[in-house]
């Protein structure tokens, strides 16, 4: 048994954790939800050995335990699965898989490749997929890199003599529903050799695969439930403080579309990725397009956004026809794209939050040709208070801000800069329940002022709820539409008998 | 209550980070004092400023390129190419040559820039490789041999070498330069763009920010900035050649990171360039003054470097070092 | 030792600076500067780089001279850095208040007019070597710039080429390696070698390259023109001995070292050795410890009023030195007299070796 | 389950680039293919070039800069740079001429002033490394202050002069012969299958490659990065040592100067080769072409008679194509 006793742990300013104790008993799936913030991922740093605590104990099977790095902890059959870009991409799967422990394949200092690839088939074999391991990372998908993820923490059983503590970080935001299942059947036929500790912001999803489950807020665990005893609403309860809303994706605010077409696009085309797409979205409009990954539906918000030039077809903003061949163009005719790469593609993280929301159009804060800085704060400060940011003030840098507080810095850049079209490419990705819902809210209320939106989304269910029309795309063409008007919404089945 | 306190320690922190630079220059200049009473006269500071003068223009200009992410190798061929043709200009066309040959260092700024940009080309190569095509140039327009700036031509050039009460002009101009350029960089669109390109390339081109114009743009300046300081350089010494420059470029793009500047981009400015322009001048001066042993100062200038380094750069703001 | 000489002049200093400064009104900032300037001046060498055997040498001829007259001597280098070179020269004349007298050897032409000017206007006296705008003449820096000395590159690339036109038998076809192309020195030495190889129409230049004055650089381009003429190459002439010394290695790779005979110009000591093996048919010194010293020496007796320079003839202000060219027949003697043993100079002798005005 | 092991664009940004995609096995080649072309052309214009005699002398030209790059590669590999190249290689050779029997001083230490030259050298490597991680400041300022310090260590020793090599077995290293190439040439031809090893059968090149790709992730991985690092800068150092015994057995003399110019040959030569600056990509194979290429074209402009003038404009504009060839920029997603 693994546990954790009075762990306490802050950063500069901060109590991060607060005298947590838990336990994870052999052959278990341990959940652990909280909202961002709450200190989960301080809390897996600390039993993956990359954080020491300042105060409380770890142990393993009643004996003390001091790890001082993640090699340490791998060597007491502690491995950590991470949510996304934890392989390195420039080596291959092998490499991978068995990177830092090369010592058990090295011969008077010569490393045998062949061995290790062969180990590692055997290593992929065990959870029974089926990856090329002299392949490079960077050709897999995210559902296989999970799955070469789980495969690298399981390699702890050749060298570790007692049952594994797996610790799996958010590993299914990335995923697709049918990847999700079949991580979930992994982790399932692994319990027998193996406990894990499962992060998730997917209640439903955590109480599917977790035996127990701990709820964390503000720094500290504020409940234990055994799986069968608790729903995800009550837990949604503990977490947030507040009870989950009937109306999760604030349906009564759904408003009828205005007749005018921002977006128009005909028969629309990019070699290799989707044809023959034609849709108009309305002023006020969301339109959602569910597909699976491949489907040609994240093409489509590139080439809206800018990103990839259209190679057919004909797409009209405003009824003007445009082929863009930068994001620059696309900002130019008053469209924003908010990206799922939040980090990479949304913000400047060393930038400002002030410097962020202008970063699209400095002109309303240029006077005389130069920026004025009083002006800039004054527009920033505005922002802060309409959307509700968290954050120090308009000059913290980005990367201080709490996922769902940057999304908002996202959204009021591309409103300051005037954005009559949204592209939102899956905006809630990695965002607590609490934040979705003020992202939500923050979505009906573009769409009550007329602004055109397109949504792609980890979820149907989000899709669905959120939008006015969905489209289903399956390998690059429009295969079907739905009315998702208020009342009518349809059913996640049926889209997903159009998906597959 | 949390919040305004972290805010607070965080101004706190960011002003500790911004004087740490100019602490030490004031530190070194005390240094120097004590080893060598009689350093600190005006009239050895105004030497020091006018010393000064080229390296922080070609410092500023490389500022502008290492803020975009990217380097700038070509500098000391361009200045050298803007002096030859500066001398070769000046009989014919007197004070006409100066746009001249600052134009040149524009044409060669844009076009390592393009080589970058369209061609893709790591900066580092690319501006080798434009900065190797430069200097065939210079070598080429001078005929291979340094052109002596004759009696006429001085008369142009004269007022470069001048002083305005009792300020070298040299300095003045550098001043001018550095002005222009920390309020470009501060309150114009592409200083501000360039900052966001340094620090996260694609959430700027994510966020419709020509990425593009922008480099091409710092590479432009960082030419023209070059060509000014060849220009100088050539005023000063009455002369154009081909190897005029040389030994220039690491002392420049040393200035700039001396003074904390992130080589990895996206974090500092000309402020901090001219600190560091002035640390790498007085720790060469000083050495003089101080009578460091001919064949120590290589070493003292490299440990002082390290060391400079070491103190000035702000590691909080910057996420990897590589 | 002269160390009543260093007295005497220290009174002599002393009365100087005490009527300058009466007449000039003590200025409070100037203080520190002029308490410096009341000692004896400071020799100060200023050259391109400790790393080549050239400078070397000359930095050990300057301070011989400065032992001789018991002066405070400091060396600067510029590292083939103009901008510094000149800092550093200012620097000094900032430091010792201008009481200094200069040697220099200016890193490119063009820096010799900063480093006059501001010797002119510190008081300084300086003397120049071998780089020189030829519009810039000492008699317009009175009493200041006291000389200028060159050493006649066309006649010494002239005297190496046909000294090595000789040794091959006065027919066949060479290769030449250049120094830096700006510079005063290469562009003459080479146009030494075009009027020799005008005059001897046997001999077929194959290729000119340019070496940098580098040994490295010589050694990979001499073996690239080896491949390209092969045998052809009957003799290698180089503008200074370390590249000779880059070809000859190359040579050596390919077992053609003293079959291919090489000359350079500088007369450093490797160049030497390897005209007494045979492999160089000569070399060229210019004498840099000479250099060094007789600089140092001039600038000193102008700078403490042995003579004025004003009134010097122009062979004294503007001249061409004494070259002694090195080959089989003399170079044991100067191995013995120069190599073997520290030179005596007659550091007195201040225009002994003038063998000429420059021509305009 | 749709797609398990089918290939999926990473993010958005770089299925934007992936349309490249079949491009790219191609431009794994095509600094092979440059060197190739460079080859056949000079081959056309002066049929000298492939003579038995000329290949062996641009083997011996590339040897110092072979050895020298494969240092480089490994550094550049971490996404470092190493600017302590000119020191380095100047404190091998100052060490091996002082010690080695010279016409300076009266040592006579054989093949002991070898093993100290390398020695120095990888401890030159060794303190940039302690010095970088120690302080946490950039390579570039680390291995820029080391390169002073070297120099400045070298023209002390050497007094300025050039003090010449007078120890037959070292010099030997040059003279000498086997199968007709000079024993440097094989000196530098171990150098480069030691460093193939080291990159692909040892857990430190592994190691070295995580780094590269991602600094954070193989912290992860249990990596100690200080240790990779410097192990790595003391790494280049050995090589840079070796290419100055190689240098300083080459010239037959030692000065302060010999690795003048050294620095940007070899990360030239590194990155035609096709290595990224970025680090993570290309490898020591790459370097090897790379350095080819650059000694090929520099020994094709002596045998074409290109004036010395344009020499160094024709080799700007050969880098900038062959780099804009043979680069696999699509696979980058930011260049700088």
């Amino acid at each position: 048994m693994f546990a954790a006793n009075g762990i306490s742990k802050s950063f500069v300013g901060t109590h991060a954790l607060k005298n947590v104790d838990i336990e994870i008993r052999p052959n278990e799936v341990v959940g652990l939800i909280g909202e961002n913030g709450a200190g989960k991922s301080t809390l897996m740093r600390i039993l993956a050995g990359t954080h020491r605590p300042d105060s409380g104990t770890l142990t393993l099977d009643g004996q003390p335990l001091r790890m001082r790095n993640a090699r340490d902890a791998a060597g007491h059959g502690i491995g950590m699965v991470f949510q996304e870009q934890s392989l390195l991409l420039n080596m291959t799967v092998a490499e991978n898989i068995y990177l830092g422990q090369e010592h058990q394949f090295t011969r008077f200092g010569i490393v045998n490749w062949r061995a290790m690839n062969d180990a590692s088939r055997r290593q992929l074999a065990k959870i029974g997929v089926d990856i090329d391991v002299t392949a490079r990372a960077s050709g897999l998908t995210f559902a296989a890199r999970q799955m070469v993820e789980l495969a690298k923490a399981l390699t702890l059983e050749e060298s570790v003599d007692r049952p594994l503590v797996i610790l799996l970080d958010e590993p299914t935001s990335v995923l697709s529903a049918s990847d999700i299942d079949v991580l979930f059947a992994r982790v399932k036929s692994l319990k027998s050799r193996a406990s894990f500790v499962f992060v998730s912001h997917r209640l439903e999803e955590v109480l599917r695969i977790s035996d127990r489950v701990y709820t964390m807020k503000d720094g500290a665990v504020v409940a234990e439930h055994r799986s069968e005893d608790v729903t995800a609403p009550a837990l949604h309860e503990i977490m947030v403080g507040r009870g989950l809303q009937t109306e999760y994706y604030k349906e009564s605010k759904q408003d009828v579309p205005r007749s005018e077409v921002i977006v128009e696009a005909s028969k629309l085309g990019v070699a290799g990725a989707f044809h023959d797409v034609s849709f108009k979205i309305h002023a006020g409009e969301i339109i959602g397009i569910a597909g699976v990954v491949g489907s040609g539906r994240e093409e489509i918000t590139r080439t809206i956004g800018g990103f990839l030039p259209q190679t057919e077809g004909k797409l009209t903003i405003k009824g003007e026809a445009v082929r863009f061949t930068s994001p620059e163009q696309a900002v130019r005719k008053s469209i924003g794209y908010i990206p799922r790469e939040r980090r990479v593609e949304g913000l400047v993280m060393f930038l400002s939050v002030a410097e962020n929301i202008t970063l699209a159009d400095l002109s309303c804060v240029m006077r005389g040709g130069a920026i004025n800085y009083k002006e800039e704060r004054k527009l920033a400060v505005d922002w802060i208070n309409k959307l509700r940011i968290k954050t120090p003030g308009p000059d913290a840098a980005c990367r201080k801000l709490s996922g769902g507080n940057q999304q908002k810095v996202v959204l009021a850049r591309w409103m300051t800069a005037g954005s009559r079209v949204l592209i939102l490419d899956h905006p809630t990705r990695g965002l607590d329940v609490g934040a979705k819902e003020e992202v939500y809210d923050l979505v009906r209320d573009l769409s009550a002022q007329g602004i055109a939106i397109l949504l792609i989304s980890d979820t149907l269910d989000e899709t669905i709820g959120l939008s006015h029309r969905v489209f289903v795309m399956r390998d690059g063409e429009v295969t079907a539409e739905f009315d998702a008007s208020r009342g009518k919404k349809p059913d996640q089945v049926e889209l997903l008998r159009e998906m597959v | 209550m949390k919040n305004s306190f972290d805010f607070r320690t965080m101004l706190a922190n960011a002003w500790v980070q911004g004087a740490i630079p100019p602490a030490l220059l004031v530190v070194l200049v005390i240094i120097v004092e004590i080893g060598s009473p009689g350093f600190l006269t005006g009239e050895t500071l105004a030497l020091l400023l006018s010393n000064t003068a080229v390296l922080f223009i070609l410092a500023t200009g490389v500022t502008f390129v290492i803020l975009i992410g990217g380097i700038d190798l070509s500098i000391q061929a361009v200045a050298s190419l803007a002096s030859v043709i500066l001398a070769q200009l000046l009989p014919s066309m007197g004070l006409l040559a100066f746009p001249v040959a600052i134009a040149a260092g524009l044409v060669f700024g844009i076009l390592s820039g393009v080589v970058h940009v369209w061609l893709r080309v790591p900066s580092f190569v690319a501006t080798l490789a434009t900065g190797g095509v430069v200097a065939g140039m210079a070598l080429w327009l001078a005929n291979g041999r340094a052109i002596t700036i004759e009696e006429g031509g001085r008369a142009s050039t004269s007022w470069i070498n001048a002083t305005i009460a009792g300020t070298p002009v040299v300095v003045l101009i550098a001043i001018g330069v550095g002005l222009a350029s920390y309020l470009g960089l501060r309150y114009s669109r592409f200083g501000r763009q360039s900052l966001a390109v340094g620090a996260g390339e694609p959430a700027a081109y994510a966020a419709g920010i020509n990425v593009d114009r922008t480099k091409i743009i710092a590479f432009a300046l960082s030419g023209t900035l070059a060509a000014i300081a060849g220009v100088i350089l050539a005023a000063r010494l009455s002369s154009g050649s081909p190897s005029l420059a040389n030994q220039l470029l690491l002392p420049a793009i040393a200035a700039v990171i001396v003074g904390g500047t992130a080589i990895t981009g996206g974090l500092g400015g000309v402020g901090r360039t001219a600190v560091g322009a002035l640390i790498i001048s007085i720790v060469r001066i000083g050495m003089t003054f101080v009578g460091v042993n001919i064949f120590a100062e290589n070493v003292v200038f490299g440990a002082v470097l390290i060391a400079a380094v070491a103190i000035t750069i702000d590691r909080s703001k910057i996420a990897i070092i590589k | 030792m002269s160390h009543r000489a260093s007295i005497a002049q220290f009174g002599q200093i002393n009365r100087r600076t005490l009527m300058m400064g009466a007449g000039a009104g003590l200025a409070v900032a100037a203080m520190p500067k002029r308490l410096w300037a009341q000692g004896a001046p400071t020799l100060v060498t200023s050259i391109r780089s400790l790393s080549n055997p050239y400078h070397a040498v000359w930095k050990t001829g300057a301070e011989a001279y400065a032992a001789s007259v018991g002066l405070e001597h400091v060396t600067l280098v510029s590292e083939g850095n103009s901008e510094k070179g000149i800092a550093d020269i200012k620097a000094m004349l900032a430091k010792t208040g201008g009481n200094m007298v200069l040697n220099s050897d200016p890193n490119d032409t063009p820096d010799a007019r900063p480093i006059v000017e501001a010797c002119k206007s510190a008081g300084a006296s300086v003397v120049t070597q071998w780089n020189k705008p030829a519009d810039l003449h000492p008699r317009d820096f009175n009493p200041n710039y006291v000389s200028h000395i060159e050493f006649d590159g066309i006649a010494s690339g002239k005297q190496i080429a046909e000294i090595l036109f000789k040794t091959i038998g006065g027919s066949g076809g060479i290769i030449a390696l250049g120094g830096l192309i700006s510079t005063t020195a290469a562009i003459e030495r080479k146009k030494g070698l075009d009027e020799a190889l005008a005059a001897n129409p046997n001999i077929k230049l194959l290729d000119f390259q340019v070496a940098n004055w580098k040994s490295t650089e010589a050694f990979d381009l001499t073996s690239n023109l080896l491949t390209r003429f092969g045998d052809d190459i009957k003799g290698v002439w180089a503008a200074n001995d370390d590249m000779g010394t880059g070809a000859l290695e190359a040579l050596r790779a390919e077992g053609l070292a003293g079959k291919v005979p090489i000359v350079g110009i500088d007369g450093i000591k490797t160049a030497v050795d390897a005209v007494r093996t045979g492999e160089f048919a000569c070399t060229i010194t210019s004498d840099p410890f000479w250099q060094g010293g007789m600089g140092l020496s001039i600038g000193y007796n102008a700078h403490t009023k042995k003579f004025d320079p004003a009134t010097q003839p122009p062979e004294h202000r503007e001249f061409y030195g004494k070259v002694v060219s090195i080959t089989k027949d003399n170079v044991e003697e100067y191995y013995k007299n120069n190599i073997d043993s520290k030179p005596t100079m007659d550091w007195n002798d201040l225009w002994g070796r003038v063998t000429g005005a420059i021509r305009a | 389950m749709k797609s398990i092991s089918n290939t999926e664009p990473k993010t958005a940004m770089q299925s934007f680039w992936s349309r490249a995609g079949k491009a790219r096995r191609w431009r794994a080649f095509a600094p092979l293919a440059v060197l190739i072309v460079l080859c056949i052309l000079i081959a056309i214009a002066n049929p000298n070039f492939i003579e038995p005699r000329n290949l062996i002398r641009v083997a011996n030209s590339a040897a110092v800069p072979l050895t020298l790059a494969m240092g480089m590669t490994f550094i550049i590999l971490l996404g470092s740079i190493d600017l302590s190249v000119e020191g380095a290689v100047s404190v091998a050779a100052m060490v091996l001429v002082l010690l080695a029997t010279n016409d300076s001083n009266t040592n006579n230490y054989g093949w002991f002033a070898v093993i100290a030259a390398i020695a120095a050298s990888t401890v030159m490597g060794l303190a940039s490394g302690f010095l970088q991680t120690t302080l946490r400041i950039p390579s570039f300022m680390a291995t820029l202050g080391v390169w002073f310090i070297g120099l400045g260590f070298s023209v002390y020793m050497l007094g300025g002069s050039a003090v010449r090599l007078m120890d037959e077995n070292i010099r030997a290293l040059a003279l000498s012969r086997f199968l007709g190439f000079p024993l440097a040439v094989w000196i530098a031809i171990a150098a480069f299958a030691v460093a193939i090893v080291i990159q692909y059968h040892t857990r430190i090149g592994r190691h070295i490659m995580a780094i590269g790709g991602g600094e954070d992730v193989a912290e992860l991985s249990g990596i100690n990065l200080r240790r990779v690092r410097i192990m790595a800068f003391g790494l280049a150092g050995f090589f840079f040592g070796v290419a100055g015994v190689l240098a300083a057995a080459q010239l037959g003399q030692s000065n302060a100067v010999i690795a003048d110019g050294r620095l940007f040959a070899a990360v030239t030569a590194v990155v035609v080769g096709g290595t990224a600056l970025t680090g993570g990509e290309g490898g020591v194979l790459n370097t090897l072409v790379g350095v080819l290429i650059v000694t090929v074209l520099a020994n094709g402009m002596i045998l074409l008679g290109i004036s010395p003038y344009i020499q160094q404009t024709v080799q700007g504009l050969m880098i900038i194509a062959a780099v804009a060839l043979s680069l696999d920029r699509f696979n980058l997603k930011i260049v700088k």
